[in-house]
């Protein structure tokens, strides 16, 4: 696999960060190298929180990139703040939760996707998994880690609230599941929910 | 020039003065002068605000002249740092010295006040208090200021005037500033006991200016310090 | 795990003993971390009242004997100064990770490489110190626990020179105990509260750091100077890669030399002939190698490339005075730079 | 006239004596604290495992006054470093000596943290109300109406605030484990009294003790014999009251 780049946003307390750790973990556990970096101090000012994660075979070069092969914007401010990372081999995707205005979106992409990803959370499953959702559907856009690596990224870092209640693994699992076909409908769709 | 010093009389002055006034340079000359004669002279470094940029680094120079001077020598103050700020405990007792005494006051709010430091100062009837002003230093530029500053100084008993700019001095400066001087001193009623010039400009000006005897000076102070 | 993990880890291994800190981002998690671990290694560790008193109760810490360690940023390096200089002026083995962040004053927390100056040469001193800029998060393990040796070794304050994104980013590494990989630890001893009964065994041991004569101190600092001098051939590190035949060399330090890297693999895929050149030691600086590397390939062009407006820059300058090669600049003062940045940069040089 | 013997002035045994005689001024109070300390050292039997840590200012002269291992540091950093060595050697017993601008001035910060945190260390400040080693300045302790070199009109409070009060600032900071008091140079057992307390706090791993030693500088104050004990008595006294403020063993000495 050649190197990936993907630019995850959205506000703090999305647990953005936590997405793009897991990822990396499971990339890691999975052999490959792989560099994440969040866009710390502004989460804690109110700002949007990015997280930048590179997974590769080889050796990551910068930590930090400035286009990105796939940007995920969970929200409004984070469609405008994330349009410089999209250029004409990115595929930039975002929640169709909210109206974002016209002008924010980037100026080139190879695709536009929209996805119900909050809709989705707060209806079939549960607000507190969102951030699990998104990451089942960088799974299905990039393919960075398997499924299964993912599972055991998951289940490594929280796998001591799942002893206690069963049930939430199930549910996380779920989300993830679902978060992944999301992903995958959507590089079949135009940008629309 | 001066009123000659009968056998058995000695000198025991104490100049003062404001900060770069020339108190030093006229201590030392003042020193050597006697020593010139023949007397034992003792010089005392009692300047405490400054005293590493002051009479220490000359002292090996002089006492290879013959003074005895009394002064922290900088190796004595190995391993202190900062500017080293103390009394050479000999500078208390320096007045039951035989011979010459010549004590270098130095600068700061307490003037002559820093005789206290010196036993036997404060009853001495032969310890003569100067204060050297230069007309040229900005504290001491004007009449009002001249008056304030003496006054402050606490015990005078005599003016030195050593008007002067350094390098740049003319004989207008002295003249005009030691005018000035003298002026308060007739008001404050304290005797200009001699005017000093740098002996550079030996030539340009009288060996007496207006009664007052004129002592040519030679500078020590390595003008690098200031 | 993050790159501030990795350095807490790394004193950990390194044998290190107590840790004095403040609170300043980015560096903030190698406390975090070694608070964490201390109690359970029997490791020490005191949050004092700010970076002045951090360095200088290391400073303490390592005359009595122990392998203290700090660690600071930006504004906290700035008043750690006083501190090191201490250190210079003693020959404290004392140990400090820099985790640069954007500057003048509080600047940014992010990132950048603009402590080269302060770290390098910062305080009334000579810049008697060596500082070792990282790159990956297996460098700040290694050079952490190199650094403790090389400061107990030397008795020279040595520093490891990362920055916010290497504090903050997440890479695999290894993590090994030094005996396993065959280093050894050098021991640390005191300075003061040495064994013996004073004026029967041994005299008391009276440490000065100030000196009233002028020549007292010249012949002081010219001697810590000679020896300084003297181990900086064994001390130099540095990296080059495709420098042989090297038209224009790229000259950048710590986290920008990976983009560096990845420009030259990208620029000679296209057939253009470029190098790079990264001093792994800022001081002492690699001077000569980086002189052999010009003559070699006889370059044409040297690119300095830095998050920071011209502190690289300025120490390679005078580091290979008499060089003649031309130099051009990259300077991106507080931000991140990429391959992208360095290739667009040379491709306008030819 | 014979030559009369020289007079050899008992020394306590931890002064360490090629460094004698010393270099403070005449009539400067700072001999008296060291000899104080230097008793209570030999009494206490601690001199091997004394460290002795000098400010920058006239404390620094003596910074090899003992046959202790000692240590300078930076102007006002005398504090931290003592607590960087007492962590890291619980056995040795820290000796930070200070004046008042290095304790209550550059270096107050640490002064003030280190009591907080009750760090096991001793700490002696000499109060002599002026900066002395730079010439006389205005420190945190000058008198109200005194005059130094920068406050050559007499030190204002409205501009220019009041003395510290350090024992009573330290006392209110401190758990009870702590030892704060005041002593004067011109009682001397009290003073050794004071100071064995403050080291005795240390030995037996008590917490943080604190001794500021209302103390002499005639240079500076420009003052005679007889008017450098006027001032002490008559004015540094009834201004910083002497006494224990905070002990451990038992009542207060007042």
């Amino acid at each position: 696999m050649s190197l990936i780049k993907i630019a995850l946003a959205g506000e703090g307390g999305q647990g953005v960060q936590s997405v793009a750790e897991i990822i990396a973990e499971a990339a890691y556990e999975a052999g490959k190298q792989t560099i994440y970096i969040p866009n710390f101090g502004l989460e804690q000012r109110g700002g949007v929180s990015i997280a930048f994660i590179q997974v590769s075979d080889r050796r990551i070069g910068a930590p930090k990139f400035n286009k990105a092969d796939v940007v995920i914007a969970l929200s409004e401010r984070a469609v405008g703040r994330t349009a410089e990372y999209s250029d004409k081999n990115t595929l930039f995707v975002y929640d169709c939760g909210f109206a974002v205005p016209p002008e924010d979106f980037p100026k080139e992409a190879k695709k536009i996707i929209a996805i119900p990803a909050i809709d989705t959370a707060n209806n079939e499953l549960h607000p507190r998994v969102f951030n699990i959702i998104i990451m089942g559907a960088v799974i299905g856009l990039t393919n960075v880690v398997t499924f299964e690596a993912a599972k055991a990224a998951l289940e490594h870092k929280l796998g001591y609230k799942f002893e206690k209640d069963p049930k939430l693994r199930e549910l996380n699992f779920k989300a993830m599941e679902i978060g992944k076909k999301l992903g995958e409908e959507s590089l079949s769709k135009e940008g629309v929910c | 020039m001066f009123a000659p010093i009968l056998e058995g009389e000695r000198v025991l002055e104490a100049y003062v003065g404001e900060y770069a006034s020339g108190k030093s340079e006229i201590s030392i000359n003042r020193a050597l002068e006697l020593l010139g004669q023949g007397r034992t002279v003792t010089l005392v470094d009692l300047d405490t605000v400054e005293p590493f940029y002051t009479l220490r680094s000359l002292k090996p120079q002089l006492e290879g002249m013959g003074l005895q001077l009394i002064s922290f020598s900088r190796e004595d103050a190995f391993g202190l740092g900062e500017t080293g700020a103390m009394l050479n405990p000999q500078a208390r007792w320096a007045l039951r010295r035989s011979g010459d005494i010549i004590l270098d006051i130095g600068y700061g709010v307490y003037g002559a006040r820093t005789l206290n430091l010196v036993e036997g100062a404060n009853e001495s009837k032969e310890l003569k208090v100067l204060a050297v002003i230069n007309y040229s230093r900005p504290l001491t530029g004007n009449r009002e200021r001249i008056r304030e500053y003496i006054l402050d100084l606490g015990r005078v008993d005599a003016i030195v005037a050593n008007t002067h700019l350094g390098d740049e001095t003319t004989i207008d400066i002295i003249e005009d500033g030691n005018a000035e001087i003298m002026h308060v001193a007739r008001e404050l009623n304290i005797p200009v006991d001699f005017i000093t010039v740098d002996e550079k400009l030996q030539g340009s000006i009288g060996v007496e200016v207006s009664g007052i005897p004129v002592k040519f000076i030679h500078r020590f102070m390595p003008a690098a310090m200031w | 795990m993050t790159g501030n993990e990795t350095a807490a880890w790394a004193a950990l291994a390194a044998g290190a003993e107590v840790m004095f800190g403040y609170p300043i981002t980015p560096q903030n998690e190698i406390m975090h971390y070694w608070t964490r671990m201390a109690p359970k290694y029997d490791r020490g560790f005191l949050q004092t009242e700010d970076e002045i008193s951090a360095g200088f109760t290391v400073c303490g810490s390592v005359q009595s004997g122990k392998k203290a360690f700090t660690a600071t940023a930006g504004p906290g390096n700035v008043l750690m100064q006083e501190p090191f200089g201490m250190a210079e002026g003693m020959r404290l083995p004392l140990l400090a990770i820099i985790q640069q962040r954007g500057g003048p004053s509080s600047g940014t927390v992010v990132y950048s490489q603009q402590e080269v100056t302060l770290t390098t040469f910062g305080g009334n001193g000579e810049g008697h110190r060596i500082v070792y800029s990282t790159a990956t998060h297996q460098e700040i393990y290694d050079y952490i626990i190199k650094g403790f040796n090389t400061a107990w070794t030397y008795r020279f304050p040595t520093f490891i020179l990362g920055d916010g994104y290497q504090a903050k980013m997440r890479e695999p590494l290894e993590l090994y105990s030094p005996e396993d990989k065959g280093i050894k630890m050098v021991e640390p001893y005191p300075l003061i509260g040495l064994p013996g009964h004073i004026g029967e065994d041994r005299e008391p041991k009276h440490l000065c750091n100030i000196y009233s004569l002028e020549e007292e101190l010249y012949e002081v600092v010219m001697k810590i100077s000679a020896e300084y001098e003297a181990i900086s051939p064994e001390l130099t590190e540095y990296q080059e890669r495709e420098c042989d035949d090297a038209e224009i060399i790229i000259v950048s330090h710590g986290v920008v030399s990976r983009a560096a890297d990845d420009a030259v693999t990208a620029l000679r895929a296209q057939g253009l002939k470029v190098g790079c050149f990264r001093p792994i030691t800022l001081r002492p600086f690699p001077a000569q190698e980086l002189k052999n590397c010009i003559q070699k390939s006889g370059a044409k062009k040297l690119l300095i490339a830095e998050s920071a407006y011209g502190q690289l820059f300025r120490l390679v300058r005078q580091e290979i005075y008499g060089e003649t090669v031309p130099m051009e600049t990259l300077f991106m003062p507080g931000v991140g730079i990429i391959d992208y940045d360095i290739m667009s940069k040379i491709k306008s040089m030819l | 006239m014979a030559m009369l013997e020289p007079v050899h002035p008992l020394t306590p045994k931890s002064w360490y004596l090629p460094s004698k005689p010393h270099k403070f001024c005449p009539g400067c109070g700072h001999g008296i604290v060291l000899k104080a300390l230097g008793e209570n050292i030999d009494e206490l039997g601690i001199q091997d495992k004394t460290i002795f840590g000098c400010d920058i200012g006239c404390s620094l002269l003596a910074w090899n006054f003992f046959a202790c291992d000692s240590t300078q540091t930076h102007h006002g950093r005398t504090t931290p470093v003592m607590v960087g060595i007492k962590r890291s050697r619980p056995e040795l017993i820290t000796v930070g000596y200070m004046g008042d601008g290095g304790g209550y001035s550059i270096g107050s910060q640490h002064l003030l943290n280190a009591a907080v945190r009750n760090e096991k260390v001793t700490l002696i400040l000499v109060n002599n109300t002026n900066y002395g080693m730079t010439g006389g300045q205005m420190a945190p302790t000058t008198l109200p109406g005194q005059k130094t070199e920068t406050s050559p009109y007499g030190r204002d409070p409205e501009q220019t605030g009041y003395p510290t009060k350090g024992p009573e600032f330290i006392a209110q900071l401190t758990p009870d484990s702590a030892y704060v008091a005041r002593a004067t140079v011109s009682k001397y057992n009290q003073l050794k009294r004071f100071i064995r307390n403050a080291l005795r706090n240390q030995i037996e791993g008590n917490g943080f003790s604190f001794v500021e030693v209302l103390s002499t500088c005639p240079t500076n104050w420009r003052t005679n014999a007889q008017q450098t004990w006027r001032f002490l008595e008559d004015e540094m006294e009834p201004y910083f009251p002497v006494g224990e403020l905070k002990s451990p063993f038992g009542k207060g000495d007042k």
